[in-house]
């Protein structure tokens, strides 16, 4: 029962606060997270600029940049999400907040094709398949283990998002949250924009930079 | 001295048989504990389990100093063995020191230091401790298949392939990192929204100064941990091989991100040993502390420059020249923090009024280990010294002394001076002066011939050794024997204080920190009022004010003779 | 409408969207534009304005307490470090990794 | 003065040029370092006893420490740890760039021996025969996991990584025999991964070059470092001096010939389709005569050892093979196959 303020804060708005506050430092911990694989992939792309580019060039541009407007709308649905809810207009919240839930679906579906693509292509993670017979340079291997590992450990942080506002949408159906305390929304649309965030980076690394681009 | 029973109270229960109502005693059933939210029934839990896995890691290393007693094989075959210091390690960095001082006592009297009902989130709490008990549980099960055998820091590629239960072990860490980026969360929350009204950052006890910094070194260190040990999983289970060679792969990467966080987490486990210390000091030499605000700070730059000298792990590992220079130099940085801790601390006592109880004997133990520990430290932070200690019992010793002289003495200090607190029972004084004094010499006798063995050549984690090291050998066994021993007495000792102690008041040690103004055991909302601190936490130029609440029989004052000198 | 929440106006967010969406299509112009070197730091920074822009309107940065900012900088300035020491690493070794490494390069080439 | 601190420290020979200098600085670190922590310490027992608590409940009147006195000491500490730094950086230059025109030698490390191939093309396992007084350039790389080739007596230590190349280099400045210890945690038999370091003075070294190996039977006996000295422990000296490793491995993979693990006692099929075990005599008779039981997919490459070996060394290595009986195999360690040459040295891949 999120809309009661529990014993031991003084007011909602602290504990508001609170919540908020918590969501961002963990929020700081996700990037440190992610941080070790972005520098995986920045140190192994300054040793191979060569085979990653190339891999970079062979990758799916269309359907990364598709996905990539798709997460930057639901970005702007469930930032409309939670404006509406605090003008409480529940109804309307809700939903963006479906449309938001039905874009993260959106992003995995496309991104599932893409995998199957990948794997059809012969583009294994761990440097296993027919792609490398005739591409062998040095450092696709790596780029493409980098990939299925970023953008699965991302679509894994899509999925939470989806849950998390899921369980956000049943809350607001139920009247639970509403204009005397939207913020557990807005807490929960933080979190999706951060996996937005991620992606905004990820877009660029994978499939928009071209070879020969580092050093 | 005139008495060595400090701070009794001699009516048990409290005024006319009325019964005070504690946290303890407000409910009993295993349900009452096993979902309580209440922050110091969790910080019990954790310290319960926390001296288990105590117990599990230092069964390990006693076994493995009994069969270091002769250079070939005592008992233990090299698999046995190799397994059985990768778990000593495991166990003991992840599922004891990282833990231990700021779940056990950061979860019991951080809220209280701040005049706080509860933490930030009690059910994120308790939801952590259950997080860390199936990280437990999965280290145990990698445990009964045979343990692994890499070594704490599963340097790739050996881990990669190693015929032993890496992927268990690893995906149990990675399960205790979420648990220490939760309760990371929890507390700087709670530093940052649940100080009493009119409780300015600068009057807070110094405790929670470090609990603050060490959380946010938890919160920012653990999730690489938690990724590198996810790509040992895969590189492990699938043979994708991120830092194979093979496939490009840089083994050296993987060190860096391993050290990234397992430079920090060295702070993670001294730090909050730093605050135990601060206010052992303060309380026990009745004085302000000479700076507040040296340690204050001094503990953030730790947390901050911590992140700065992971590479002083890897001067001989293929590191470039460059970075070994400018992490060299960043090393050298660093110590400064730590050192303007000592002496703080050590000033602390001028012109006070010292009395030596045994939270201040493990100060001193503390004192001398991590000031020689830390020394020592310096000095194996000197690039070319390195390149003859690195990866020797010399690196063995220093670290020891660091984190079992350090974090492990700064545990027992906190758990002597808060038992009161925690318990509202006495132990004796006389026992754990003995304990503390047989622990320092036991712990001394075990590592200070370890930096010998590294002087002369002898690398670490080696089954078989040269036989002219054996005399140092057995006199570290021997060490480690009164070392065991003398934590089992510790142990029994604090039994009989829990069931059979004399009665403790509500301020023991006459302290002026403020979770001394609630009485012992404390209530389950930790204050009976709103609680009005009307001093600073290290004001010793007046009388302390009292509990307030004479009703509850525990006025800080009592006859019963506190704190004498 | 609660006091303690601020609220950022719809029109403000449909903007924020509607750059998002332009410094996107940006991005993927210089795909083919074959800037060469300058690909690398300009895509990144076109992603760093924008996820600047999601971070400090959508994510209502721009309206927390210092503390909630501090975090993410704390975040992203140990992020920083950690790929700058580790790049300047690779890029000031003086000894080129092997392309073929022996022993190792018939266990999986076939 | 140096001897009597080196003997206080516990340290080893300084038989490297650059060993005496890292020494020096480490005293000095030492030294400076201990004093300071014994000043702290000291300096804390004063308090305790100076100030001492008189009465019960004693108050104090508020105390801060002057900044500037913080100030010094955290400045002079600071200017010291500076100080530990720059020859520390600089010594280090010093040791990890080894000087034009050095000898260079190559390592290869492998679970668990190490392998030395010299510039003439030549190749031992485990002892490494360098001249006094000229400088070794050691280029070094692993086969399987991190190792770290370490000299205590030079002060010299890298570790060899699998896919790089690092180097490393000394002078030895002392004749006899130095320990080569593996210090990075490489597994089960880690710590038998040693090696010696043969320094020959130059008219040894001409020999040595001529008709090797000469590696004195003294020599190699007076090092017990080997950890035991016993007959097996010979037994594992002899086979490494011998080149028996250049075939056969320790871990249960098969190389050139079969592997040693657990083979004592086993049921070997043998090319001819017969099965016999290996038993002592087996194993006597495989060394004396290698063609008479040439087992299953291998060729029969060995040369007879008839006359070359010692009636005690076939012993040794007899009680050494016994040792190896439950010698578990490492699994997932895949060695390469390497194609058996008919003669010569396995081709070592040069950088």
């Amino acid at each position: 029962m999120a809309e009661q303020v529990v014993e031991h804060f003084e007011d909602m708005e602290k504990q508001a606060h609170a919540a908020r506050l918590g969501m961002w430092i963990f929020l700081a911990s996700e990037v440190l997270f992610f941080s070790g694989l972005f520098a995986l992939y920045t140190t192994y792309r300054t040793e191979h600029p060569h085979g990653f580019g190339v891999a970079v060039e062979h990758n799916t541009l269309a359907w990364g940049s598709i996905n990539t407007g798709v997460l930057l709308v639901s970005s702007y649905t469930v930032a409309l999400g939670v404006h509406e809810l605090r003008r409480g207009r529940q109804r309307t919240s809700a939903l963006l907040v479906g449309v938001t839930i039905f874009l993260g679906a959106c992003f995995l579906g496309i991104k599932t094709g893409e995998y199957l693509k990948h794997f059809g292509e012969g583009i294994y993670p761990g440097g296993v398949g027919d792609f490398y017979r005739e591409h062998g340079e040095p450092g696709t291997k790596m780029f493409f283990t980098l990939y299925y590992c970023m953008t699965g450990l991302h679509a894994v942080h899509v999925f939470a998002g989806m849950c998390v506002l899921g369980f956000l949408l049943w809350k607001i159906v139920r009247r639970e949250i509403g204009e005397w305390a939207p913020h557990p929304l807005a807490i929960g649309a933080v979190y999706w924009h951060l996996v937005d965030v991620i992606w905004i980076f990820l877009w660029p690394l994978f499939y928009l930079i071209p070879g020969g681009s580092v050093r | 001295m005139t008495t060595i029973d400090v701070g009794v109270i001699p009516i048990p229960h409290g005024r006319g048989g009325v019964r005070r109502e504690t946290y303890l005693n407000i409910a009993h059933t295993v349900k009452s504990w096993a979902l309580t939210t209440d922050h110091k029934r969790i910080g019990i839990l954790y310290l319960v389990t926390t001296i288990m896995t105590l117990g599990l890691g230092g069964a390990f290393a006693l076994i493995l100093r009994t069969e270091h007693l002769t250079p070939q094989m005592t008992f233990l075959d090299a698999y046995t063995y190799n397994r059985m210091f990768t778990m000593h390690g495991i166990v003991m960095v992840w599922l004891f020191m990282i833990p231990s001082i700021p779940t056990a006592f950061g979860n019991f009297v951080l809220p209280i230091m701040l005049g706080a009902k509860d933490v930030a989130f009690p059910r994120l709490n308790l939801l952590s401790y259950y997080i860390y008990l199936a990280g437990v549980v999965w280290v145990l099960v990698a445990l009964w298949m045979g343990g692994c055998d890499t070594g704490w820091t599963f340097y790739t590629p050996y881990s990669a392939h190693s015929p032993s239960a890496v992927v268990p072990t690893v995906l149990g860490i990675f399960i205790l990192g979420w648990s220490t980026i939760i309760t990371g969360v929890n507390f700087i929350v709670t530093t940052h929204t649940m100080r009493v009204k009119g409780m300015g950052w600068f009057r807070m006890p110094l405790f929670v100064w470090n609990l603050y910094a060490v959380s946010i070194i938890q919160v920012l260190a653990t999730p690489v941990l938690a990724i590198s040990l996810a790509i040992v999983g895969l590189d492990h289970w699938f043979d994708w091989g991120l830092f194979d060679p093979a496939r490009g792969g840089d083994p050296v990467l993987y060190q860096h991100l391993f050290w990234f966080y397992s430079h920090p987490a060295v702070y993670i486990m001294i730090l909050p040993a730093m605050g135990v210390i601060a206010e052992v000091v303060c309380t026990f030499s009745h004085k302000n502390p000479s700076s507040y605000k040296a340690i204050a700070y001094s503990a953030l730059g730790i947390a901050f420059v911590g992140f700065l000298t992971w590479g002083h792990h890897m001067f001989v590992a293929g590191m470039s020249q460059f970075d070994a220079a400018a992490f060299g130099v960043l090393s050298m940085l660093v110590a400064i923090f730590s050192a303007i801790k000592v002496f703080t601390w050590v000033l602390t006592m001028r012109k006070g009024s010292v009395v030596l109880r045994t939270p201040l004997v493990y100060f001193f133990a503390f004192l001398f280990l991590f000031v020689f520990g830390g020394m020592t430290g310096v000095a194996v932070a000197t690039e070319s010294l390195d390149i003859h200690w690195h990866d020797t019992y010399f690196i063995v010793a220093h670290f020891h002394f660091i984190m079992v002289g350090g974090t492990l003495t700064g545990w027992l200090a906190g758990l002597h001076y808060w038992f009161p607190k925690m318990t509202g029972r006495m132990y004796n004084e006389r026992w754990g002066i003995t304990g503390a004094t047989l622990v320092f010499a036991g712990f001394f006798l075990t590592f200070f011939p370890q930096f010998l063995l590294g002087n002369a050549g002898m690398p670490r984690r080696y089954y078989y050794y040269n036989p002219v090291y054996q005399p140092l050998h057995v006199v570290s066994t021997v060490g480690s024997w009164l070392l065991g021993a003398a934590m089992l007495m510790t142990l029994g000792y604090l039994l009989v204080a829990l069931f059979a102690g004399p009665r403790a008041s509500a301020n023991p040690w006459d302290s002026r920190s403020y979770e001394w103004y609630t009485p012992s055991p404390p209530p389950k909302h930790n204050f009976t009022k709103e609680p009005v601190f009307a001093l600073d936490p290290y004001d010793y130029t007046v009388p302390f004010p009292g509990v307030g609440d004479e009703a509850d029989g525990s006025l800080a004052r009592d006859p019963g003779g506190a704190a004498n000198g | 409408m609660t006091s303690f929440e601020h609220d950022v106006s719809a029109r403000s967010l449909f903007f924020t969207w509607l750059a998002l969406m332009l410094l996107a299509g940006l991005s993927l112009a210089l795909r083919f534009a074959h800037i060469g070197a300058f690909s690398f730091p300009v895509a990144l920074g076109i992603a760093f304005v924008k996820a600047l822009l999601v971070a400090l309107v959508f994510m209502e940065l721009a309206f927390e307490k210092p503390t909630v900012r501090f975090a993410l900088l704390a975040g992203v300035t140990l992020l920083s470090v950690m790929l700058s020491l580790m790049v300047a690493d690779v890029l000031t070794r003086t000894i080129p990794p092997l392309e073929d490494p022996p022993g190792t390069a018939q266990r999986y080439h076939g | 003065m140096n001897n009597l601190l080196r003997g206080w420290l516990n340290l080893p020979p300084q038989a490297s040029t650059y060993a005496r200098s890292l020494d020096l600085l480490h005293y000095f670190v030492i030294a400076s370092t201990m004093v300071g922590a014994t000043f702290v310490f000291l300096l804390a027992l004063y308090f305790l006893t100076r100030y001492h608590r008189q009465r019960p409940y004693e108050l104090t009147s508020r105390v801060k420490t002057g900044v500037p006195i913080e100030f010094a000491i955290i400045g002079g500490l600071q200017v010291l740890f500076l100080v530990f730094w720059v020859i520390g950086a600089t010594q280090y230059q010093h040791v990890m760039n080894a000087p034009p025109g050095a000898m260079q030698v190559y390592v290869t490390a492998k679970q668990w021996m190490w392998k030395f191939s010299y510039p003439d093309g030549s190749a031992s396992m485990d002892v490494l025969t360098v001249p006094l007084g000229k400088p070794i350039k050691l280029v070094m790389t692993s086969r399987d996991v991190i190792h770290s080739f370490y000299v205590p007596a030079f002060r010299a230590k890298h570790d060899v990584v699998p896919g790089r190349y690092y180097t490393i280099w000394f002078t030895a400045n002392t004749p006899g025999l130095f320990n080569i210890e593996c210090a990075e945690y490489c597994g089960v038999d880690h710590s038998r991964m040693l090696g010696l370091v043969q320094v020959l003075s130059d008219e040894d070294y001409r020999r040595w070059l001529d008709g090797r190996p000469v590696a004195t039977e003294e020599g190699l006996a007076g090092a017990s470092a080997r950890g035991g000295g016993d007959l097996a422990e010979r037994g594992r000296e002899v086979a490494s001096r011998r080149g028996c490793f250049n075939c056969h491995t320790l871990d249960g993979q098969p190389h050139v010939g079969p592997s040693w693990a657990g083979l004592y006692m086993s049921s070997v099929r043998l090319t001819d389709g017969r099965t016999v075990v290996a038993d002592e005599a087996y194993l006597t008779r495989s060394m004396m005569d290698p063609q008479a039981d040439v087992v299953a997919g291998y060729k029969g490459v060995m040369p007879t050892y008839r006359g070359a070996l010692e009636e005690p060394e076939v012993a040794a290595l007899v009680e050494f093979i016994k040792t190896l009986q439950n010698t578990p195999f490492a699994p997932s360690m895949q060695l390469p196959k390497v194609v058996p040459e008919t003669q010569g040295q396995p081709q070592e891949p040069k950088p």
